[in-house]
C-alpha cells in the first residue's frame, strides 16, 4: 500500500496569501494511502528540506508530493532532497500552487480548492511512479561553436584550452564579427583590431580548434552529448591547402567596383576579395554574383569570360569548378553566438511587424549613416583611411549630429526594447569625431543616456564636459537635404524650444536586431526564440546562458542585445558549461524515457515513424528454440528523448513512458473528479 | 466460377500455396471456405453473396490459419485494399501471400440473402465503386461485370447527420450506442484490428470501460474510429458484424472523407502509398487551433 | 385445456388497464431500422406481435447487458457501500417468443443452483410473460428439435395463439390464472378447441428445421471432448462473441469495479462470452482454450452437455439468432448436424 | 462598391468644389456615394476644444445613422470630419465608461463596426482603375501633395499611412500621371482654425507652406482638407508677395478628375480663388481621350460665384 | 456525478492537458506575472501534445470535465521538433469525429501557448471558460449511475449534453 507524504508549502506568503495551505493539508491528508500531510513555510529552505528526509525516514514514504512552485523551479532539488534520504528521486514530485493557482486567483476560497485539487492529482500520479534509474549515455567531448564573432572567439578558446575539441563554424569568410569592423571600442577607446585580432591567430593556430569559416550549420540531429551536425561549406573558389594569402588574386581583379559589405558599402571591393587585411583565415573568396567568370557562365558563355586571378596566383589555388561540401561533425554540445545586425532604417523590413523611419533620410540623404558606417569612416582601415569624411562630397563635416534610439524603445516601430549599446558608442562617436576634428561640433539628440557598466558613466561625463558634445533631450522629427546642408528638425524638451540644425551629416544610433535566418537556426536546434528572434535562455536569472535544449548554449548578442564585455564574459560561461558537461565520463540522462512491452507489440511500427529522434529499433521475438515468433519494436534508452509520441500513437498503448505512463495519467485524470 | 477453382486447384496441385480462403455454399447461403486439397477447391464459387472480407483470417493473430501453412486468398477490390493494409503495416510480408483478385460488380449486404443483387440488396459500400478490378493481385479472375446498381445511402445519411444541431447528433448516436452490447465483433472482424491486445482489454488502466453502459460504448466507439482514421479500408465487415446493427460504417466514412480533404490520402491497394498515420506536412491546416 | 380467447380490442383495453395500474408492459417495437427490440410501450398500438425474433432476447430484461452491483465511497479508512435494490415494480412482457421465453426459464435452474441471484429472481418475479406462438420461424429455427415448438409454452404464464380475431388464450401457470382473474372481464369465452388444435397444427406445417433430435448428439458430445470433429471446425470463426451477445440462454458475465474519481466508484456486471481468447486468459499468460476449435466446442459442450448432464434440460431453445449474427458464417445446427452424423456412423465419417 | 457618404457642413458650404468633384470622379472609379440622411455637424474643433463628451456624442451620431443605413464604411472627405469619426470611435474602444455614457446619450451601444475612411484613403484603394481610365494623364504637372495635421495624425487613430512619412496622397498623384514633388513642409500645420481668430499666424505659416512648393518648383498644390485649402486658395492672395506667381491649389478629387477627362466646370474649378484656368488648359493641352461620363449634377441649383465668405470681408492683406 | 451545485452560477470544470515546454512554462509565466484569471481549470502536465491521447479527454469529460483545454508549442517550436505536427493531424481527426458524435464545438478547446505567451494562456482560459458556462454542464452519460427503472433492454434515451440537466 502506498506511503505518500505531501508536504505544503506557503513560500512565505507568494502561495499562504490566497491559498489556506493548511485545509490543504488537511483535506489531502484524508486520501487514501497518504500517512503525512504537512504545510510549511519555506520548503525549498535547509529546514523545509530537512522536513522531508525526516519525515522519509521516520514514516518510511514511499513517495513524496510537495505542493509549491513550479517543477520548472524546484523539481530538481526536491528530488536530490528524496535521494538524499535513500528514497528514489522519481518519487518525488510537484504539485503547481503558486503560478498555476495562488498567483493567478484572488477568491481564497476557489483557490483552496484548486490547489487541494492539483495536490490531489500529483499524489494519485505519484502513487503510480515508478523508482527510475538515471541512465548514462557516452559523451562526445567535442563542441560546436556557431558563429566567429568576439563571443564565438572566447568560447571557442576558453573551450580549447579546457581541453576540449572544438569546431567553429563562421557564415562569413573571416571571422571577428561587427567587433573587427569597430575603430575603438569604449569605455578604454583602445583600437579593436589590436585586441581582436591577436585572439582571432590565437584560433586559427590553437590544436584543439577546427576553424570552418566561411561555412554555415545545415542539419542537426540527436541529443546532449551525441549531436550530428551536418555543415555546408561554401565553395570559396579557392583551395584553402594551396592559397598562402599572398594578395595577388585581389591585385589582378578586374571588378573593383563591388560594395564592400565589411565596410558597410561606403568603400569598394574586388570580386576576389578578402574582407579586411586582418581577416583569419586570410584566403580570400570569389563572390560569384560579382565576377566576371561566373556572371559569363550564368549567361551560358562557353569560353572563359574572364580567369586574370587565377592567371595571377602562383600556386594555382584558384579553383572555379569549386561545389559546396557537406561536412558531419559529432559533437557534445553546441554553443549558439550568432551575434547581431543592425536594424534596417528604410522602407522595406525583413520582418512583419516593422516599419522603417522614411523621415530621417536614410539611404536618400547620402550623408545620413548609421553606427557601424560611422566606425568604417573613424577606422584606419576603413575606405577613408581614417580620416572623418562625409560619403557626399569627402568634405571634412564640421557638424554632426547624433541621433540616439533609432528603432530602438519604440512600439510604433516593432521594438520596444532598449539596445544598451548605443548611448555608449554615440558618446564614444563624439570623442573620435572631436579627437580628428578638434573644432567639430557633435549635437546629440537623446532621450536617457543609458551608461550603466564600470566606467560607462564616467565615459559619457567626458565626451560632454572634455569634448564639448552637445546633448540635446528630444527626438528628431525630420531629416532632409536643403541645398548641400543636412537639416535637421528636432525639438529640445528641457527648455521646450523646438531645434533646427544644419548639419554636415548625421549617424543615426540605430537597433541591434538579431542575424537574419536566426529563426531557421533556432528551428534547426529546436531551441525557442522570442518574437523579436533573440534565443531563449533556459532561465533569465539563473541559466542565462543555457536553452531548454539540454546540449544547447548561448552566448553574446544572438540573446539579447549586450555590448563587448558581457559577449566576453557570457561566451566564458558558456565555455565553463560546456566543460563542466565534458567533465564527466558518461552523461546522466533522465530516465523518463519509453519501454516497449513485447508481448504485446503486434509490431505495425507507428512507433517508429513518429519518433523524431529514430530512437525506435526493431527486435526479434524467438522462442527457446529460436524460431522467429515475431518481429516487434523496441526503443534505444539512449536516443529516446522522452517526448511520448509514440505511446499516443500506439493503437494497442504497448509502449510506456516512464514517468508519463498511462497508469500515472489515467491517475491524475481519475483524481480530477469531486 | 470455374476459373477460379481452375486457377485454385493448379496452385493447390503445384504446391504454391498449402491452402486457398475462398467462399464455399454452406447452410446459410455462402461461407468462407478453407480449401486444402482439389475437393474442396472444386466448391470455390464467386457470386454477389460474397460479402465476407477474408482477409482477416490472414492475421498473425489466426495461428489455425497460419498452421494450415502458405495461403492464397481471394478477394475483391475492397478486400485488396485489406491486404495493403496489413501489408504497409509490416503484419504480412506481400511475398508471403498469393492474391486472387476477382472481377467483382457489387456485393449484397447479407451473403445469406437469397434475393438477387439489387438497388435495395446491394451493400452499402459498392454504389459508385472505383476498385471494381482489384490492381494488387497475383491473379486475376472473371469478367468485368456492371457497376454495382443503386445509388449510396450512406452519403445522404452523413449529410443529414451533419445538417443536424450538435444536440440532436449527440442524442442520435447515444441512442444508436445505447444498444451496443461491447461483444467487439466490429474489432474481431476487421481485417486492421490485429492488435495483440486490444487497448478496450489493457486494465491497468482501463481507458476504455468495458461496461456496455453509454459511458463505456461511447469511449469503445470513439477509440475504434480514431484508430482506423486513415487505416479503414472502407470493406463493411464492421457494420455487417454488429449484431445490434449500429451504424459504425458512418464513423468510419466520416473519418475516411477528413483523412482525404484534409491529409489526401484515400483508401488504396495499393501498399506503397503511405497512411496518413504516423506523417504530417508542416502545413496541415490548424483552422480549429486558436 | 383450461384456455379463454381475449379479442384484439379487450387486449388493447387490458394493456391499457396494466399501464394505467403501474405494472410497465414490455412488448416487441420495430426499429427505425426494422428489427424488432424488446421496450417497454404504453399502449398496444406500438407492439408487434407476429414480427418475429427480436433482436435481442428476453434475457436482457432480466440479466441487463450491464448493471451495477453497488456503489462504494471511501472516506478514509472506512467504505460506505450504496447497494442496489432487488425487488423491482411489477411488469408485463407480452408478445415473447416461445423459444426466448423458453430461454428464461433454463436460466431459471442455473440461477438459482448453488447461489440464488437476487437481481434475476427479483426481476422473474416481479414479471409475468405472455408469449405469443411464432408464425414466422426460417430456415435457421430448430426450436421443435430443443424440445419447445413454436408454440411452445415453457417459461410462459400465459400462451396467446393467434386466431381471426384476437387470441386463444392458454394459461400455463398460476401466475397466469391470477393475471386471468384479476381482469377476467377482458377474457371472452374458451376458444373451439378443434379451432385451436388445427391452428397449432398449421404453424407446424411445412416446417423443416435443419437439424433432428438432438438426443444422440448430448449423448455423443459426453465422450469425444478429443475427437477429430473438433479439428478445424472454427476455423471461420472470429471468436467475436457476437453469438452470446443474442442468445437467450448464454448467461456468463464478468464483474468489474469501475472508479469514478480517487474514492467513489461502483462494481457493475457485464455480459460475458467464451468465445473470446481473453476469457480464458491466465494472469500468467497461459490459456487452457488458445486456439478458437478450443472455445467453439466449449460453447457446443456447455450448451449440449454439460447443461443438459446438470440440469437434464439443453441451455439451447434453437432460436437460430446465433447462426443469423455470426458475421464469420459460422451455423449451430449444421455443427449439431454434423456431430448427429458422426454419432450415427460409428467409424470415420467425414466432418 | 457601396460607401457611406458624409459631406460634413464644408461640403456643403464653403468647399462644395470637393464634394462635386467627388461626385464627379465616383462612378468612374466604380463608387456609389450613398449619403447619410439627416446626418449632422462633426463638431470639428469647436466640439474638442470645448467639451470631450460633445466631442464624441455627434460623431457618434452620425456613425450610428451610417450602421442603421447599412454602412460598413464611411466616406468623410474633409480630413477634420474624418479625424472626429476616427477618434471618437477609437477614444470609445479604449474607455469602457465613455463607451457606456455615449450609449445612453445615443439610446444605443456605439456603432463600432462603421469603419471612417478618409478621401486619400478611398482614391488610393481605386489606383488600378484610375490608371486605366485616366483618358487624359497630367503628364509634366509638377504637385505637392499636402497632407496637413489632421490627416495622417495622432496615429493610433488615422493609421492608413505612416505618419511621419506618407505615400498614399503621392501614389494617387502619380497614378493621374502627374509628378509629386519632394518637398519639405508636407506635414506642417496651415494654422487651421486660426484662420478666423489669429490670421497672423497662420500668413506666417501658410505662406510658408507655399514658399517651399514654389521652391521644390511645384505647379500647384493638392489638398484633401477644406481648411486646409481654404488658408491656401482664399486667402493666397493677402500672402503672395509682389511679383510672385500664384500657385493654384485643388482637391485631389479634383486633379483626380482632371485626369479623368471631366471639364472644369463640372470639378467647380471655377469656384477657386487663385485662377485655374492656365492649369486647366495645361491638363486639356495633353491627348484628350473619350470624355468619361461625368457624375450626377448636384441636386442644389449651380451658384455663379462663391457667396462671399463672412472671414474675407474683415480683413486686410496683412 | 453528484457534484455539489451550491452556488447559484454553473461553475464548469475543466481539464488542460499541456505541454511541458511551451504552454506550461507559459502558464507559469502568466503566474510570475500576477495575471488573473478563472480558476475553472486544472491542468495537467505532459512532457509533448505528441503525449496527448484523445483518450485522455474522453476519460476527462467521463470524471466530470465540462470541458477541455489542449495546448502546446506552437509548430516550428517543438522541444522535441515534431511532437506538435503528430498532435495535430491526431487532433484534426478526433475533433471532427467527436464533433460529428454530437459533441458541441465549444467543449473543446485547442490551442499553440509559447513559453512567452502568458498573456495569451490566460485569454484562453478565460475564453474556454466563458464558452463552457455557456454550453452548461456536460451532462455526462446517464445511464451509469444507479439504473434508473425499468431496464428494459436498451437504457432510457438519453437527454442532450447541451440540455441543463442536474449533474
Amino acid at each position: 500500500m502506498a506511503r505518500i507524504g505531501v508536504f505544503v508549502c506557503h513560500c512565505g506568503e507568494n502561495i499562504g496569501r490566497t491559498v489556506d495551505c493548511a485545509r490543504v493539508a488537511g483535506e489531502i491528508g484524508k486520501l487514501p494511502g497518504v500517512v503525512h500531510s504537512v504545510d510549511y513555510k519555506y520548503m525549498c529552505s535547509d529546514p523545509g528540506q530537512a522536513l522531508i528526509k525526516q519525515a522519509i525516514a521516520e514514516k518510511g514514504l514511499t513517495g513524496v508530493v510537495v505542493s509549491a512552485c513550479s517543477p520548472h523551479m524546484h523539481e530538481r532539488t526536491f528530488r536530490r532532497a528524496a535521494g538524499g534520504a535513500g528514497l528514489n528521486p522519481f518519487l518525488c514530485e510537484m504539485a503547481n500552487i503558486r503560478e498555476h493557482c495562488s498567483w493567478i486567483h484572488e477568491d481564497r476560497e476557489a483557490a483552496t480548492d484548486k490547489a487541494i485539487d492539483l495536490a490531489r492529482v500529483i499524489v494519485e500520479k505519484v502513487k503510480r511512479n515508478v523508482p527510475l534509474e538515471t541512465i548514462r549515455i557516452p559523451v562526445e567531448k567535442r563542441a560546436l561553436v556557431i558563429g566567429g564573432g568576439i563571443a564565438g572567439i572566447q568560447a571557442a578558446l576558453d573551450l580549447a584550452d579546457g581541453g576540449a575539441e572544438v569546431v567553429l563554424v563562421e557564415k562569413e569568410p573571416s571571422i571577428g564579427g561587427h567587433m573587427s569592423q569597430l575603430s575603438e571600442t569604449f569605455p578604454t577607446l583602445d583600437c579593436s583590431q589590436c585586441i581582436l585580432t591577436p585572439r582571432m591567430v590565437e584560433v586559427y593556430q590553437h590544436p584543439r580548434i577546427r576553424l570552418m569559416a566561411y561555412c554555415e550549420v545545415d542539419a542537426v540531429e540527436g541529443y546532449i552529448g551525441n549531436f550530428k551536425v551536418t555543415i555546408r561549406q561554401k565553395a570559396r573558389s579557392v583551395d584553402e591547402t594551396k592559397c598562402n594569402g599572398c594578395g595577388a588574386c585581389q591585385k589582378a581583379c578586374v571588378v573593383k567596383n563591388v560594395p564592400s559589405e565589411f565596410d558597410e558599402r561606403l568603400g569598394k571591393r574586388t570580386a576576389i576579395y578578402v574582407p579586411f587585411p586582418q581577416a583569419v583565415p586570410n584566403i580570400p573568396v570569389i563572390d560569384r554574383e560579382h565576377c566576371a567568370y561566373f556572371k559569363g557562365r550564368a549567361r551560358g558563355m562557353k569560353k572563359d569570360a574572364c580567369g586574370k586571378c587565377k592567371e595571377a596566383c602562383a600556386r594555382g589555388a584558384i579553383d572555379f569548378a569549386q561545389e559546396d561540401r557537406f561536412v558531419t561533425e559529432k559533437v557534445g554540445a553546441i554553443v549558439v553566438a550568432t551575434g547581431y545586425e543592425l536594424y534596417s532604417i528604410g522602407k522595406d523590413q525583413p520582418a512583419a511587424g516593422l516599419k522603417g523611419y522614411g523621415e530621417y533620410g536614410y539611404g536618400t540623404v547620402p550623408d545620413v549613416i548609421d553606427g557601424l558606417q560611422f566606425e568604417r569612416l573613424a577606422s584606419a582601415s576603413g575606405p577613408t583611411a581614417g580620416k572623418l569624411l562625409r560619403p557626399s562630397d569627402g568634405k571634412v563635416p564640421k557638424k554632426i549630429v547624433f541621433l540616439q534610439c533609432v528603432g530602438s524603445r519604440d512600439p510604433a516601430k516593432g521594438i520596444d526594447y532598449c539596445s544598451k549599446v548605443c548611448c555608449m558608442y554615440v558618446a564614444k562617436h563624439t570623442m573620435l569625431y572631436r579627437h580628428k576634428v578638434h573644432d567639430g561640433e557633435a549635437t546629440v539628440f537623446y532621450m536617457d543616456v543609458r551608461a550603466a557598466g564600470k566606467g560607462y558613466d564616467e565615459f559619457t561625463r567626458r565626451a560632454v564636459e572634455e569634448d564639448g558634445a552637445v546633448y540635446v533631450r528630444g527626438r528628431v522629427s525630420r531629416v532632409y537635404r536643403d541645398g548641400d546642408v543636412v537639416k535637421v528638425l528636432g525639438f529640445d524638451t528641457l527648455n521646450g524650444t523646438p531645434v533646427e540644425i544644419d548639419a554636415d551629416m548625421v549617424v543615426l544610433a540605430t537597433a541591434m536586431r538579431p542575424r537574419k535566418g536566426i529563426e531557421k537556426l533556432a528551428q534547426t536546434l529546436s531551441v525557442s526564440y522570442d518574437r523579436h528572434g533573440f534565443i531563449n535562455e533556459a532561465h533569465p536569472k539563473l541559466r542565462p546562458v543555457e536553452t531548454n535544449t539540454a546540449g544547447v548554449f548561448v552566448a553574446g548578442a544572438c540573446q539579447a542585445p549586450r555590448d563587448i564585455p558581457d559577449s566576453v564574459a557570457m561566451a566564458s560561461a558558456a565555455a565553463a558549461k560546456v566543460l563542466g558537461l565534458f567533465s564527466n565520463e558518461m552523461l546522466e540522462r533522465e530516465p523518463t524515457v519509453a519501454r516497449v512491452d513485447a508481448a504485446l507489440c503486434a509490431g505495425c511500427f507507428h512507433c517508429e515513424r513518429v519518433c523524431p529522434y529514430g530512437a525506435v529499433e526493431h527486435k526479434e521475438v524467438r522462442d527457446r528454440k529460436g524460431n522467429l515468433l515475431k518481429v516487434v519494436a523496441d526503443v534505444n534508452p539512449g536516443v529516446c528523448q522522452g517526448c511520448g509520441t509514440c505511446q499516443a500513437t500506439c493503437p494497442s498503448k504497448s509502449v510506456e513512458l516512464m514517468g508519463f505512463t498511462d497508469e500515472q495519467i489515467y491517475a491524475e485524470v481519475n483524481a480530477l473528479a469531486l | 466460377m470455374k476459373e477460379l477453382r481452375d486457377l485454385a486447384t493448379k496452385l493447390l496441385a503445384e504446391g504454391t500455396v498449402n491452402v486457398v480462403l475462398g467462399w464455399e455454399e454452406g447452410p446459410r447461403g455462402v461461407r468462407p471456405a478453407f480449401a486444402t486439397d482439389a475437393a474442396a477447391a472444386g466448391r470455390l464459387v464467386f457470386d454477389p453473396r460474397c460479402t465476407q472480407n477474408l482477409v482477416p483470417y490472414l492475421s498473425p493473430r489466426r495461428t489455425q490459419v497460419k498452421k494450415l501453412g502458405k495461403a492464397a486468398v481471394v478477394v475483391k477490390g475492397c478486400d485488396a485494399r485489406a491486404v495493403a493494409g496489413l501489408v504497409r503495416e509490416t503484419q504480412l510480408a506481400r511475398e508471403d501471400v498469393v492474391v486472387i483478385g476477382v472481377r467483382c460488380g457489387g456485393v449484397i449486404a447479407d451473403p445469406a440473402s437469397p434475393e438477387p443483387l439489387s438497388p435495395a440488396t446491394v451493400a452499402d459500400r459498392c454504389p459508385g465503386c472505383n476498385s471494381r478490378e482489384p490492381k494488387l493481385a497475383d491473379h486475376t479472375v472473371g469478367e468485368l461485370p456492371a457497376a454495382p446498381p443503386g445509388e449510396s445511402r450512406r452519403d445522404v445519411r452523413i449529410a443529414d447527420l451533419e445538417a443536424r444541431t450538435a444536440d440532436e447528433r449527440w442524442a442520435f448516436w447515444q441512442d444508436e450506442l445505447g444498444r451496443c452490447v461491447r461483444c467487439h465483433a466490429c474489432r474481431e472482424a476487421c481485417p486492421m484490428c490485429f492488435c495483440e491486445r486490444c487497448v478496450a482489454d489493457k486494465t491497468q488502466p482501463q481507458w476504455v470501460d468495458s461496461s456496455p453502459h453509454p459511458r463505456g460504448a461511447f469511449a469503445w466507439n470513439v477509440t475504434r474510429a480514431l484508430h482506423l482514421a486513415g487505416r479503414c479500408v472502407d470493406c463493411g465487415e464492421c457494420e455487417r458484424a454488429c449484431p445490434v446493427d449500429i451504424p459504425l460504417g458512418l464513423l468510419n466514412l466520416k473519418l475516411a472523407r477528413v483523412a482525404s480533404e484534409r491529409f489526401g490520402y484515400t483508401a488504396t491497394d495499393d501498399p506503397a502509398v503511405p497512411s496518413p498515420v504516423g506523417s504530417f506536412q508542416k502545413d496541415d491546416a490548424q483552422e480549429f487551433i486558436l | 385445456m383450461n384456455g379463454r380467447t381475449i379479442s384484439r380490442s379487450q387486449l388493447a383495453a387490458l394493456v391499457d388497464d396494466l399501464v394505467g395500474s403501474g405494472v410497465g408492459v414490455v412488448a416487441p417495437v420495430r426499429a427505425p431500422d426494422g428489427r424488432l427490440d424488446y421496450r417497454p410501450v404504453a399502449r398496444l398500438e406500438e407492439a408487434v406481435l407476429d414480427g418475429g425474433l427480436p433482436r435481442l432476447s428476453l434475457k436482457s430484461l432480466f440479466l441487463p447487458p450491464t448493471e451495477p452491483l453497488f456503489s462504494f465511497r471511501k472516506s478514509g479508512p472506512d467504505v460506505a457501500i450504496d447497494s442496489v435494490p432487488t425487488t423491482f415494480p411489477p411488469r408485463l412482457v407480452l408478445g415473447a417468443v416461445p423459444c426466448d421465453a423458453a430461454g428464461v426459464a433454463a436460466l431459471d435452474k442455473v440461477m438459482g443452483w448453488d447461489y440464488r441471484d437476487e437481481l434475476w429472481f427479483g426481476r422473474r418475479e416481479a414479471t409475468t410473460i405472455v408469449s405469443v406462438a411464432c408464425g414466422k420461424g426460417d430456415a435457421s429455427c430448430f426450436c421443435g428439435a430443443t424440445g419447445n415448438g413454436p408454440a411452445g409454452t415453457r417459461g410462459a404464464d400465459l400462451l396467446l395463439l393467434p386466431l381471426d380475431d384476437g387470441f386463444a388464450v392458454e394459461v400455463v401457470t398460476p401466475k397466469g390464472e391470477a393475471l386471468l382473474s384479476a381482469h377476467a372481464g377482458r377474457f371472452g369465452e374458451p376458444p373451439n378447441e378443434a379451432d385451436v388444435a388445427r391452428r397449432r397444427a398449421g404453424l407446424l406445417e411445412g416446417r423443416v428445421e435443419p437439424v433432428g433430435s438432438l438426443a444422440p448428439v448430448t449423448a455423443w458430445l459426453g465422450g469425444h471432448f478429443d475427437d477429430p470433429v473438433w479439428d478445424g471446425i472454427a476455423l471461420r470463426c472470429h471468436g467475436c462473441g457476437a453469438c452470446a451477445s443474442v442468445c437467450p440462454t448464454c448467461h456468463c458475465f464478468d464483474i468489474v469495479d469501475e472508479p469514478e474519481g480517487v474514492t467513489r466508484g461502483t462494481r457493475r456486471r457485464n455480459w460475458d462470452t467464451c468465445q473470446t481468447a481473453r476469457f480464458t486468459l491466465h494472469a500468467s499468460g497461459h490459456n487452457p482454450r488458445s486456439v478458437q476449435d478450443a472455445r467453439y466446442r466449449q460453447r457446443v459442450l456447455h450448451k449440449f452437455s454439460i447443461y443438459p448432464e446438470r440440469f437434464g434440460e439443453l441451455l439451447c431453445t434453437g432460436c437460430g439468432r446465433c447462426s443469423r449474427a455470426c458475421p464469420g458464417g459460422m451455423d449451430l445446427p449444421d455443427v449439431l448436424g454434423a456431430i448427429a452424423a458422426r454419432a450415427a456412423a460409428p467409424a470415420g465419417g467425414a466432418a | 462598391m457601396r460607401v457611406g457618404y458624409y459631406p460634413g457642413c464644408s461640403l456643403h458650404g464653403t468647399a462644395r468644389e470637393l464634394d462635386e468633384s467627388l461626385r464627379a470622379v465616383a462612378p468612374p472609379l466604380g463608387l456609389e456615394l450613398v449619403e447619410v440622411n439627416d446626418w449632422s455637424c462633426c463638431g470639428a474643433t469647436s466640439a474638442h476644444a470645448t467639451s470631450h463628451l460633445l466631442s464624441v456624442a455627434l460623431p457618434a451620431r452620425n456613425l450610428a445613422l451610417a450602421e442603421e443605413q447599412g454602412h460598413d464604411q464611411l466616406l468623410a472627405p474633409c480630413a477634420a470630419c474624418y479625424n472626429r469619426l476616427a477618434s471618437a470611435r477609437h477614444a470609445v474602444a479604449c474607455d469602457a465608461a465613455l463607451a457606456e455614457t455615449i450609449e445612453d446619450v445615443l439610446g444605443r451601444p456605439f456603432p463600432s463596426t462603421v469603419a471612417p475612411r478618409n478621401l486619400v484613403e478611398v482614391l488610393r484603394a481605386r489606383l488600378d482603375l484610375l490608371r486605366e481610365r485616366a483618358v487624359r494623364p497630367l503628364t509634366g504637372l509638377k504637385v505637392a501633395c499636402y497632407y496637413g495635421c489632421l490627416l495622417v495624425r495622432p496615429s493610433e487613430v488615422c493609421s492608413f499611412d505612416d505618419p511621419e512619412d506618407p505615400v498614399s496622397m503621392e501614389e494617387v498623384v502619380t497614378a493621374t500621371g502627374a509628378t509629386p514633388v519632394a518637398w519639405r513642409r508636407r506635414l506642417d500645420c496651415c494654422g487651421g482654425a486660426f484662420s478666423v481668430a489669429r490670421t497672423g499666424s497662420v500668413v506666417r505659416l501658410s505662406r510658408a507652406i507655399l514658399d517651399d512648393a514654389r521652391s521644390a518648383g511645384a505647379d500647384a498644390i493638392a489638398v484633401a482638407c477644406p481648411m486646409c485649402h481654404s488658408n491656401l486658395d482664399f486667402r493666397q492672395k493677402a500672402l503672395v508677395r509682389r511679383g510672385e506667381a500664384e500657385l493654384p491649389v485643388l482637391y485631389l478629387s479634383e486633379l483626380v478628375g482632371l485626369a479623368l477627362g471631366l471639364d472644369a466646370e463640372t470639378l467647380g474649378l471655377g469656384r477657386h480663388f487663385v485662377d485655374t484656368k492656365a492649369l486647366v488648359e495645361r491638363a486639356l493641352a495633353s491627348k484628350p481621350g473619350p470624355a468619361a461620363k461625368p457624375g450626377p449634377r448636384p441636386s442644389a441649383p449651380a451658384a455663379a460665384a462663391k457667396p462671399a465668405s463672412p472671414a474675407a470681408a474683415g480683413t486686410e492683406a496683412v | 456525478m453528484n457534484a455539489t451545485l451550491d452556488k447559484t452560477s454553473f461553475e464548469p470544470r475543466l481539464t488542460a492537458f499541456v505541454c511541458n515546454w511551451c504552454t506550461y512554462t507559459g502558464a507559469d509565466l502568466a503566474g510570475t506575472s500576477r495575471l488573473q484569471m478563472d480558476a475553472n481549470v486544472r491542468i495537467v502536465r505532459l512532457p509533448c501534445t505528441g503525449r496527448i491521447d484523445p483518450l485522455f479527454i474522453v476519460k476527462a469529460f467521463e470524471r466530470g470535465a465540462d470541458g477541455v483545454i489542449v495546448s502546446g508549442c506552437h509548430p516550428a517550436d517543438c522541444h522535441y521538433t515534431s511532437g506538435n505536427y503528430h498532435a495535430r493531424r491526431r487532433f484534426a481527426f478526433f475533433k471532427e469525429l467527436i464533433e460529428f458524435l454530437g459533441l458541441p464545438e465549444g467543449r473543446i478547446t485547442f490551442s499553440w501557448v509559447s513559453a512567452s505567451e502568458g498573456q495569451k494562456w490566460r485569454e484562453v482560459v478565460n475564453d474556454a471558460t466563458a464558452r463552457v458556462r455557456a454550453l452548461g454542464p456536460f451532462s455526462g452519460y446517464p445511464g451509469t449511475e444507479l439504473p434508473a427503472w425499468p431496464a428494459a433492454g436498451a437504457p432510457a434515451p438519453n437527454p442532450a449534453p447541451g440540455g441543463g440537466g442536474e449533474r
